[in-house]
């Protein structure tokens, strides 16, 4: 039912959203640990900043996007000079729009998550002889379980779905930037509804074991040892 | 009030010529720009317009198959003219050989399957024998529509691309280089209007419509935005 | 060896201002009213408060001044806090080992098997916090803080939870640590029986200032204090095992102004122990009575009488050849057999606890 | 700089923003409720159909849900024959599809924030006789805070940016269902990129400033009475 | 009116198995080891435990049986945790109303004012709790419970945080609730001094399991308990108000064995009291000694002896014309002066505690 193209198609779309889900979340980290730690006032701004990629529509976003990694653009071009070559049309170009598309929902959970622990636990530690990273990376992680758990199905999630950011800055290249989401629109658009079904099915179906069994797993983990 | 459902490549167009109408006539135009295919899966649904002015002559077709659409009123309005375009004043000389040297990282197009624009560049592509080439090397980036590929051109990601005439020609002609490709290596991009059923009634629909296919200031404004009416 | 500290901090209200020089062993009482200011005076120990401005040095080793502010993951200390504070997300040998292993092996100087063993936490420490029972979880708690090997305990009330059978069972092994390891600490508690157990200096704050402090002996037969009106006041002696009664399982014990049977202590004869007599286990006569079961009598003489807490009764600081004793009698037996400066008497003194 | 269009489409984007905000959250608070207190088995799957939203193109959701909403659709219909209309191409459509887009965004941090409230309180609350409704509203609810104040600015944000539902499901139509970012659709198509721009920079602008004061009103806000 | 509860819970390795019939008034003291199952009784009576199996119905209204199981909210009942557990989301004085106005008007006994002033929380109530003292948090969860106007109050240690002063104010206002609005109550604690002061029936738990039960008079007395092992392990006697002494600030108390001088109380002649004598605080004596600070001297009879917790000392049980009396002597005195079963003492009680 589906053509070895929409194979390929969601085959980089897993890789992309894998990918870039991992990134994100080590990236993101530091930022939402310190969004909860800091009483800097700056960190209001900060935050409106990080929601931002939410208020413009994808493929506009896209279009900055292309623009900033571009090879004509300000970072575009430094990458370029400095030999990485620049981000547009590429999959580590993707990797950096997905990312930046995902941040809110990356960034949001893990703050609170940090934030719901607390002062106390970390105080605790720290008189254990507990050093600032070691605390934050026994007690402050641990206990952020659950808002890992929902930032890491968000951003997979919504990575699987994107289209907009995705086609501007990926060019559609097949088996390089060619997702499924774009193979899905494509099928719509050329009236090719029967592909464009058997696809979308495929996409939703898989995420829907995929995200059961990992709601399954967390659940499991969560009967034990989880803050009441 | 005249509902119009545009391809969003006409959109501009439109506007120019609605300029011209509604004075002329005291209907307003409501304007609706999206996707051909969008448009018609709209369409299908009961989406209300009046009037459809599509990128494709298969749409309005479908559409009068399936009674959404009321037969006898097709036309076609504009043919499209592709060109390849590069905003860097030498890239493309008058053979094009750009295409067979390979000196470029992207050439943009829009999605043959969906977009005219990307069918007739394929066409082309294919008639010089570069597709298959451009494609393995993976150079060839698509957007879901010739606006995207302009964008994408236009912005310097992709160094050229395919875009349609009516995108680049100004009053002082076309910046940067361009190659027409001759008319004969791709089927014409002929953009087809029908009336739609729920408006079977409505004769400021009908009078458009008329307009549009017949008034002489308004194949002038065609034309000088980059297509031609033959 | 003593420990400096020197801390002001305002939180609302309340002001914390105290300035005190602290033995850098044994154990110090902390003391006070609720909302005195214990828990904030331990947490600027632990350099835990931050804002708090202050110089701290312990035994030696500066740990907070102008300028130097030493992290509290550098400050060898333990702490049991108030409330309990398991880590959730481990269990209770998870909770143990979090310490531990963070404590240079050089450094370990507390058992595992001891601890756990004294504790009675071995069925706990497969078992995650929120199963167990409020004791249960203190006694992790104060297990967790041993095992890091402390230089100096902060101890926030850690036995408040525990029934009475199970503090009998943890102060003894709080002294040994104290005298084994030689782990100073500082211990909040509401309890008079546990300063009198446990304290040799005690720091009684009010109102987040110092109201008075020094050596407990002193600070109980103190009859100027809010100490000496509570009901269970009563003096600590320092006294040596002068014999053994195997027969009544009773030893004898000696100090300047007399002796006093207990119960049989471990202690060989020689060996310096610490008694407690509470004032309302004191009664004055004038005549030995040698029919009665009271076996401790001690003759002192009258020092300063002064009012107790409830308007029937007076406290009476008695001085048997220098050491300082309190017995607490009713104005009208006061008047009845003239208990007046100056005169001495028998003491009955009908129960003694053994501190240590 | 703006035509009065572009105007219009920004009204109607803080309508839409706003509206689907509002309901979505009222709406949510029952679901993330009710999954952050069960134990029942079914519970995973909710979570993942509630998580689907995310994994399809927007366009392609919007594509189903016109052939959901359309006329011709099991639900359309229905509304129809009651009497209601069916929800294609109108306002009310566009706030059905927002939602429907935004859920998870809006389930997850309240569900989380539920869930790390903890049974404490509620017990606590049912001794001092609040029945389960009353204890819901005035302990649960207010411990809440940082989830619904996460839930509705993502919510609104994710709307604010939302494009290929709208424009499939809306249909383009001036006044009604043309949001700002459809507005800037239509000029990048036109080529009219003066005019994207600025409605661009005006939303974002508008975004900064608004995220920013609500931001910082919240951080106001927790500054007393927040569980620490 | 009486309690009925009926019981079975299992918690792991825990294994909750209680059936008791309680009184339906006054306090009723829960006392047992830390991990005994205090915690989880009070939760099974308070409705927390629905996966309780049993049955429970307070002075006649049915709470749960088979089939039936009233909700936790319909339960007229106050709570004090043993873990404070303010809503942090709310100042004192939120939390204070919280119960209060979910209480009917009709229903509502207990006066704002008279609360907010015993327990001295006054200046807490515009505070949030994440900036009080443990003790401070305690206290304005004792008044939350208390402003519901409950008609069954659980208390989990409610007076472990506090300060020995703080705890001896609030003592006698949780008497006062008891008889003024007849609020009966279940009062978990370690001290037996609580126990003593304020409960009139109770329950010994060992390992989830009723090990004895019965009036306080009665338990206290029985020398088969770890209760009379205990360092304050001593009597209640219910007394009744004879006479007061102006001059001394004293009041004599007669009950059925004889006659005690405590400190003035403030009820009239004829009112009805309790007192506790410890064990400790007795000593026997063959011959009345009128030149001892020693005011209060009761006859009785030895009844019975048993060992006590140290070697050095024994029980002995006395019978003064039906009020049973405890006193601790050692072994030494006991063959000193010869007590057996059958003899009979002047007691001389050096220290009375009057309950109420
Ligand atoms: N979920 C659980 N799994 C296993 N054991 C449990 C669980 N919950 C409670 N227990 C056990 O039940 C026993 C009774 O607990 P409970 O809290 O009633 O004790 P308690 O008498 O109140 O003790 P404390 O005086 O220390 O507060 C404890 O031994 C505890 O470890
Ligand atoms: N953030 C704050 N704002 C205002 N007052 C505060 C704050 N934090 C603490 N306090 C006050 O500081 C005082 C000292 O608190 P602390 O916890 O040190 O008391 P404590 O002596 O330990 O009392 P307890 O015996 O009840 O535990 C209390 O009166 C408390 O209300
Ligand atoms: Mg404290
Ligand atoms: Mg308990």
């Amino acid at each position: 039912m589906l053509s070895p193209d929409d194979l390929t198609a969601l085959w980089v779309t897993l890789k992309l959203a894998a990918v870039s889900t991992v990134l994100l979340i080590v990236l993101a980290t530091p930022l939402a640990w310190w969004l909860s730690q800091t009483r800097a006032r700056g960190r209001v701004l900060v935050e409106a900043v990080v929601t931002l990629p939410l208020v413009l529509p994808p493929t506009v976003l896209g279009f900055y996007l292309l623009l900033l990694l571009g090879p004509k653009g300000p970072v575009g071009a430094v990458l370029e000079d400095i030999g990485i070559g620049h981000l547009a049309f590429s999959f580590s170009g993707l990797v950096v729009g997905s990312m930046i598309y995902s941040l809110p929902f990356v960034v949001q959970p893990l703050q609170n998550a940090f934030a719901a622990t607390g002062t106390r636990l970390l105080e605790v530690a720290a008189t254990l002889r507990a050093s600032p990273l070691d605390r934050f990376l026994t007690v402050a992680l641990p206990l952020a379980r659950r808002g890992y758990f929902t930032a890491a199905v968000l951003a997979f999630a919504h990575t699987l779905g994107e289209f907009g950011v995705i086609i501007m800055l990926g060019g559609n290249i097949p088996g390089e930037t060619r997702v499924a989401s774009i193979a899905i629109y494509n099928h719509v658009e050329a009236l090719d509804y029967g592909s464009a079904h058997a696809l979308a099915l495929t996409l939703v179906v898989f995420s829907l074991v995929l995200l059961t069994l990992v709601y399954a797993l967390n659940r499991r983990g969560q009967s034990v040892g989880v803050p009441r | 009030d005249i509902r119009v459902a545009v391809a969003a490549n006409f959109t501009a167009t439109l506007e120019a010529l609605a300029a011209v109408y509604e004075p002329a006539s005291g209907n307003r135009l409501v304007v609706s720009p999206g996707a051909t295919g969008a448009l018609y899966s709209q369409i299908a649904n009961a989406a209300p317009f009046d009037v459809l002015l599509a990128a494709d002559e298969l749409r309005p077709r479908k559409l009068i198959d399936q009674g959404m659409a009321v037969a006898g009123t097709e036309f076609v309005y504009a043919r499209g003219i592709p060109v390849l375009w590069s905003p860097q004043p030498d890239l493309i000389d008058e053979e094009a050989s750009v295409l067979r040297s390979g000196r470029f990282r992207y050439l943009a197009i829009a999605e043959p399957r969906t977009a005219p624009y990307g069918a007739a560049a394929r066409s082309v592509l294919e008639a010089l024998a570069l597709w298959d080439t451009l494609e393995r090397r993976q150079q060839l980036v698509r957007g879901s529509s010739v606006a995207q590929t302009h964008s994408q051109v236009a912005g310097g990601a992709a160094d050229l691309g395919f875009v349609a005439l009516a995108q680049v020609q100004t009053a002082e002609g076309i910046p940067g280089s361009y190659w027409i490709p001759p008319p004969e290596l791709y089927a014409p991009l002929t953009q087809g209007a029908v009336l739609l059923s729920s408006a079977r009634a409505r004769s400021a629909a009908r009078h458009f419509l008329r307009w549009l296919q017949t008034d002489a200031e308004a194949a002038a404004i065609i034309e000088a935005a980059g297509y031609r009416r033959d | 060896m003593s420990i400096d500290a020197r801390f002001c901090l305002q939180r609302g209200e309340f002001h914390l201002d105290v300035d005190v020089t602290l033995p850098g062993e044994g154990v110090t009482a902390v003391f006070g009213a609720s909302g005195a200011g214990k828990s904030t005076l331990l947490r600027c120990v632990a350099g835990l408060e931050r804002a708090a401005q202050g110089v701290l040095s312990v035994n030696g080793e500066v740990w907070q001044r102008e300028g130097l502010f030493l992290p509290v993951h550098r400050r060898p200390l333990g702490v049991v806090f108030q409330e309990s504070s398991l880590f959730p997300h481990l269990t209770g040998a998870g909770n143990l080992r979090f310490g531990l292993q963070r404590t240079p092996i050089g450094e370990r100087c507390v058992d595992w098997d001891e601890v756990v063993q004294l504790l009675g936490i071995a069925p706990l420490l497969p078992r995650y916090p929120d199963s167990l029972s409020g004791g249960e979880r203190q006694r992790i708690a104060l297990a967790r803080a041993l095992l890091a090997s402390p230089q100096l305990l902060l101890l926030d009330e850690p036995l408040a939870a525990l029934d009475e059978a199970r503090k009998a069972e943890i102060l003894p092994f709080l002294e040994r640590l104290r005298t084994r390891f030689a782990m100073p600490m500082l211990y909040v508690t509401h309890s008079m029986r546990e300063v009198a157990r446990l304290a040799d200096y005690l720091v009684l704050l009010e109102g987040g200032r110092v109201r008075a402090q020094g050596p407990v002996q002193e600070m109980l037969s103190r009859l100027d204090l809010s100490l000496a009106a509570a009901d269970d006041a009563g003096v600590v002696i320092d006294a040596v095992v002068a014999e053994h009664d195997a027969q009544w399982h009773l030893s004898r014990l000696s100090f300047p102004g007399g002796s006093l049977w207990v119960s049989r202590c471990a202690e060989p004869p020689g060996e310096r122990l610490r008694c407690r007599v509470l004032a309302r286990d004191v009664s004055l006569t004038r005549e030995r009575n040698e029919q009665s079961s009271i076996v401790n009598l001690v003759a002192a003489e009258v020092v300063e009488l002064a009012p107790a807490a409830s308007p029937a009764h007076v406290m009476v600081r008695l001085d048997a050849q220098g050491t300082p004793l309190l017995a607490r009698i009713t104005r009208q037996s006061q008047a009845r057999i003239a208990v007046q400066p100056g005169e001495c008497f028998w003491l009955q003194i009908k129960s003694v606890a053994l501190l240590r």
